[in-house]
């Protein structure tokens, strides 16, 4: 037995233990509220005490050092089971690996082993009412004070603000300069006085994302993740992570517009037999599994050291085409039945309803095309965009 | 007569479209849903009453206006825009299914009524477990003759069953499949209404043990089929309105919203997904003004002509809804924007009095396919 | 009887005397070449002795000086025959009225009457293998000569050449200007011996159009048309024409891919009684009517005095879009078939084969949709798109 | 396995696409397709011999090279990129039905000649007014036994029929369907070649008038589920590799094809139709990817997941030569540009070995759907 098959049966063995498996039935959950915050920091620490949180982190810091390899392994044998790891999802996947890589030692030290030991929870804060797709074109401040910098602004989607201890934010540091170059990242601290957490009800009636106020806010002049005016860099990073994470998925068991979902609701409404509606859940499959196998690919050639570039954005946007394609099957499935909110539809039209909704979380499907378009296939840039121009002089939303 | 507005069909037009404005506008229409009601009661007194669309297109002699369905079409896209809430569709399907029936004591007993706005008439067709709006075998049963007529069974999504006070139920009796008024009161009638996906329209669930009942006399197959005509010239001037509201509203947002110095409407990726929205509307808009044009000119071809303009507003209405959702981001994903209710309206309205499926059967029906 | 219901009535006669019904059975013509070219001609001076050719156009220039509800009434009445006048038909819609509207007393007195007699036929010259949907940044040119000019250069998709005698072609008259500034619309003999005529091969197989060669053709001073380096001005109101003309259509009953040939071509197979079958084919005959629909609101609106304005490019737009979708559904029906080239499929395969060419012919999709939303719409012209930079300047296709 | 390509894969996809740039690059295959022939008679000899394509996937001991159907796969794409003209497909077809059969005999006798590229072999399955592409219950008969077998019928769009010394015909006998072996100089048998939509594949029509043949020993249905597989494997391969050829030519030509200032790739109207078909490309690559991973080592899943590739890599491919010649514009409308072959080919290729329905009902039925 290789060492890897060694630590596989090891995270198995443990998860049969202490996990629940994966439940089809219990569904999804909008708002993230099923598991008390509690259950989860508990897992996680138990989870960290086991060697199974920070696989590939340094030790140092918490983490266990080990390879690639092992961190696909535990994720393979964790897709068995439903983790009630949820609110720890953001701040090991994006603030975490950008502390990681440009933190200072310090703020290595101090912040990524509670994250990893579960005592503490992060949240990311780039996107604001103003600033869409167009990210850098954000208009919080950041300015200068004796001790370090007062935080201005609005954010908003920002997913468990409401929990988090810690957040980190982009803001303007230098209205001067070209939007890209005038931007720092800190860390913030989200009990902060001046930090006021709104809840976003969204189309389905869920508040599933925050809106979060800053005035004046406060942090030291050691809260800043890399460089003073570097933060779009350490952005950039972040939302590449956020892209892979969202356009992952393929063949999600839960899902209420996939493959397996609908052939049950066609099922139940005797459509099993009809051509049309077989096909088209042929070609749902054919779909799903795709996405699916596409997603192994960059996972392949990640591991074999290809460079995947930005074809993230290609799972992403493929998922998002997905999603609406299947929230009109479902439809057609449910006939007239639709317009009426049945117990048994409930989740599948809740999830025709947020489809739209899906495929503009992480960015529109418009942006991830160009995405692919440039940087995948190496088309021109659009012709007039303002990377040069200097933020206090940009054209924004009214 | 012609495929584009009269003087009076625009000065209608725009009767109706300045008193949803003011009496009904989208803020007013959320704190409306957001309540018991299923609509506003003085908005729908003012609809009927005051700009007489209730009794639009019944007959003088009957007490409405006697005007032409693209006369009602007209007010109709003006309140799809709005989606403002009403019992008008209801009332125009009950009424129609009365006119083409050749009972002259029911038309003068409801028909006045309803025309003035007194009487919310809903029509009960649809019976669970069947897939087709008007079955063609229901399984609602009427039992007894004369004055001793009683019905049992089920009828589902019911629009305006809940507001309803009398109900055109769809039932087979002793000689055949006939159409039968229910009073709101008859004894063993159950309405209970529906929790719907889309707010601005109310449905109930109807069940029938043994309620009394009046045959209306006349061929009630005939009288369905017209109904199902009147029901897509309605559902599809409701949908090109809200499709030119979707359209308008996305693209005053592509105008004002910015994204990389520059206003979103300059983006291709914008600007093309806008001018096919446009033109999901203007294709679903003419081939509704031919449906109208027949209605009122040329009858035989009301049948192939209204089911194909609600070919084309349904989907486009839900691929436009969708489209508005989508191009304003984040932001039309949010409770506060109105993009969602456009959508939900577009999604229940997609199966509203025959889905898809049913609608292409019929016009490949009507075509002779 | 109104004197427009006795112009009918007369054109009607005239027309079952003179002119052959339309024959649904033979279809349409890729080359265009059914027809001799002397029967054209003969046809179409018989319509104009009539008093059925240049209906709208002044007297003194051999029209008949009548209004646009006699046009309409002709060409309402004509649908019913097949009118073999398809060579005269570019230089009535294009040239024709061009010259009516901008053209010296000279050019209409000597040019307009026999093109309406059926004597002379004309071309027009625009694309060039370097400007499709860019048409502005052409490159033939016209040089100043002591006598008048002298023009060089390549033009392509030109209907007709091959039998024209004289054509309206646009060149760059002024390179230091922009490059819609510096062109010149001139009338050109199609005869110099510097003209050289071949024709376009497309996918079908078939020669539809031409290329043409400009080398060192004179024209005299008094060819231009309009002023000089006002050419665009005058193109444009010909495309515009171009457009609506192509737009137009509807239910056209000859078709191969429109829903009359499609539902026989599903009832010779047998799938008249397939459910999804029929349900494409309604949807096929709704999107069909409602495009003729269209039009017709269109054309009232015109007779009622409402600007149109661009919305000719939405119906092109439909038109183009509709054919690309009849030709999946022709492909659906025809099935395992459609590989092998069976004689009662010769049309419609044709047909699928040509559907790309008929969407980008006279201005691709995206052009279109560029006009929707600039011109109907209101929407942000294109950022970057160099309308002020001197010619000579431009980046032009490699 | 994994779903990347092997060092050995990228070699033989390497060397077989300079093998096509250099012997048969598009405007050689234009010539060859203008002519008589099928295919370039020397070229198809090097891709059988010399690169040892026809015997790839057959085991060593029938005298092939005993490769993976990855191996294959990464060869056929270079082939479906340059439109190479060959009887490859046929022979894998007829050579995966032969060695899914039990006839040890039938297999030493044809196979090594296939392999060796000394003989093409064809499969006829499908028959006239039958849309399916392998009838359940063929009307071509098969009567007398043993060496006094013959067949009568008639066989449709049997691919390089004309070209093939061996036929492989699917036949309902005295002990039901079964395959059987005709060879190309048996009286009887008139093979006509097909007036063709795309000219870079040769089909023909094929009847069999008492012509001799002899029975496979073997299960037939269970032979010819196989050849589905393989058929949805080779083809699905074929149109990844022309998608990609597709989506490279107008990559290229939006880089370099200025409009209006800008080359036509920096407006999103473009950009945003070649991002959707890189994505087309990219979902049915990575599906054709499982599908020869189960192919190798997961057999139970073959067929679900090659109906899956195919399912999504014939429309993709369709969609993708469509746009090809749209965002060419005119230029790709024109005889000299290449793009009009790739939408023929798509054409014919999105019905090869059944059509869109076929494809999707049997991936249906492997679902359990």
């Amino acid at each position: 037995m290789t060492s890897i098959d060694e630590f596989r049966a090891r995270a198995r063995a443990w998860l049969e233990q202490h996990a629940k498996p994966f439940d089809e039935a219990a569904g999804y959950d909008l708002e993230g509220s099923a598991v008390p915050l509690q259950e989860s920091k508990r897992f996680q620490k138990a989870l960290w005490e086991a060697g199974f949180a920070g696989i590939t982190w340094p030790k140092e810091y918490g983490g266990q050092g080990l390879g690639a390899a092992e961190l696909i392994a535990f994720n393979e044998e964790a897709a068995d089971f439903d983790l009630p790891t949820g609110p720890f999802t953001i701040g090991l996947g994006m603030p975490g690996p950008t502390i990681l890589e440009l933190g200072t030692e310090e703020q290595r030290k101090r912040y990524l082993p509670p994250l990893l030991r579960g005592d503490e929870i992060w949240c990311q804060l780039f996107s604001e009412p103003g600033a869409g797709s167009d990210v850098a074109s954000l208009q919080t401040t950041a300015t200068r004070t004796e001790t370090g910098w007062l935080i201005n602004g609005q954010k908003v989607w920002t997913s468990g603000a409401q929990y988090s201890d810690f957040g980190t934010i982009i803001a303007r540091t230098d209205p001067t300069v070209a939007k890209h170059r005038g931007i720092t990242m800190f860390i913030v601290d989200m009990h902060h006085p001046g930090v006021t957490v709104r809840p976003l009800v969204v189309a389905t009636g869920h508040a599933p994302f925050n809106e979060v106020f800053f005035d004046d806010v406060e942090v030291p002049a050691d809260a800043v993740v890399g460089e003073v005016g570097e933060g779009w860099g350490a952005a950039v990073v972040m939302l590449r992570n956020e892209r892979v994470t969202i356009g992952a998925g393929g063949r999600a068991r839960s899902n209420p517009l996939g493959f397996d979902s609908l052939v049950e609701l066609a099922r139940a409404r005797g459509l099993e037999t009809d051509t049309a509606v077989r096909r088209r859940l042929a070609v749902l499959y054919a779909r799903e599994s795709a996405l699916g196998a596409y997603g192994r690919v960059l996972h392949e050639e990640t591991t074999a050291g290809v460079e995947i570039g930005a074809r993230g954005s290609a799972a992403k946007l493929a998922g998002a085409e997905l999603a609406l394609w299947a929230a009109d099957l479902a439809q057609d499935i449910i006939g007239s039945d639709i317009a009426l909110g049945g117990a048994d539809l409930e989740r599948v039209v809740a999830a025709i309803v947020a489809a739209p909704g899906g495929a503009v979380a992480g960015g529109t499907n418009e942006i991830q095309r160009n995405i692919v378009g440039e940087r995948v296939l190496g088309l021109a840039k659009d012709p007039g965009v303002d990377r040069n121009t200097p933020f206090n002089q940009l054209k924004l939303s009214r | 007569m012609s495929l584009i507005f009269t003087d009076d069909q625009k000065s209608l037009a725009e009767t109706v479209r300045r008193f949803v404005a003011q009496r009904t506008p989208l803020p007013k229409v959320r704190e409306v849903i957001g309540g018991d009601q299923a609509y506003d009661q003085e908005v729908w007194s003012r609809l009927a009453g005051d700009l007489g669309l209730a009794g639009l297109t019944i007959p003088e002699e009957y007490g409405g206006a006697g005007a032409t369905q693209a006369d009602l079409s007209a007010a109709l896209r003006e309140l799809g825009a709005g989606l403002v809430p009403s019992p008008l569709l209801a009332c125009v399907l009950t009424a129609g299914a009365l006119l083409a029936l050749d009972d002259e004591e029911a038309k003068r007993e409801v028909l006045p009524r309803i025309a003035e706005g007194a009487l919310v008439g809903a029509l009960a067709v649809s019976e669970p477990g069947n897939r087709r709006w008007i079955p063609a075998e229901p399984e609602t049963t009427a039992t007894g003759s004369g004055d001793a007529v009683t019905l049992s069974g089920a009828k589902v999504a019911v629009l305006n069953g809940a507001e309803a006070g009398v109900l055109l139920v769809q039932a087979r009796g002793p000689q055949g499949v006939g159409l039968y008024l229910v009073e709101r009161s008859a004894g063993g009638l159950t309405v209970t209404k529906d929790e719907v996906v889309d707010p601005t329209r109310s449905s109930a669930t109807v069940t029938l043990d043994g309620a009394p009942a009046r045959l209306v006399a006349g061929d009630a197959v005939a009288a369905l089929d017209r109904v199902a005509d009147l029901a897509n010239l309605a559902i599809a001037s409701e949908q090109c309105g809200a499709m030119l509201a979707c359209l308008t509203m996305t693209t005053e947002y592509a105008k004002v919203r910015y994204a990389f110095g520059q206003p979103i409407g300059a983006y291709q990726g914008v600007k093309h997904k806008l001018a096919d929205m446009y033109n999901l509307w203007a294709l679903a808009d003419a081939a509704l003004r031919e449906a109208t044009r027949a209605a009122d000119e040329e009858p035989a071809k009301l049948g192939t002509a209204a089911a194909a303009a609600r070919t084309l507003s349904s989907p486009g209405y839900l691929t436009s809804a969708k489209e508005t959702m989508l191009l304003h981001g984040g932001i039309g994903f949010t409770w506060e924007h109105d993009a969602h209710f456009f959508y939900k309206n577009a999604i229940a309205g997609n199966v509203l009095a025959g889905d898809a499926d049913y609608q292409q059967d019929r016009l490949a029906d009507k075509l002779g396919v």
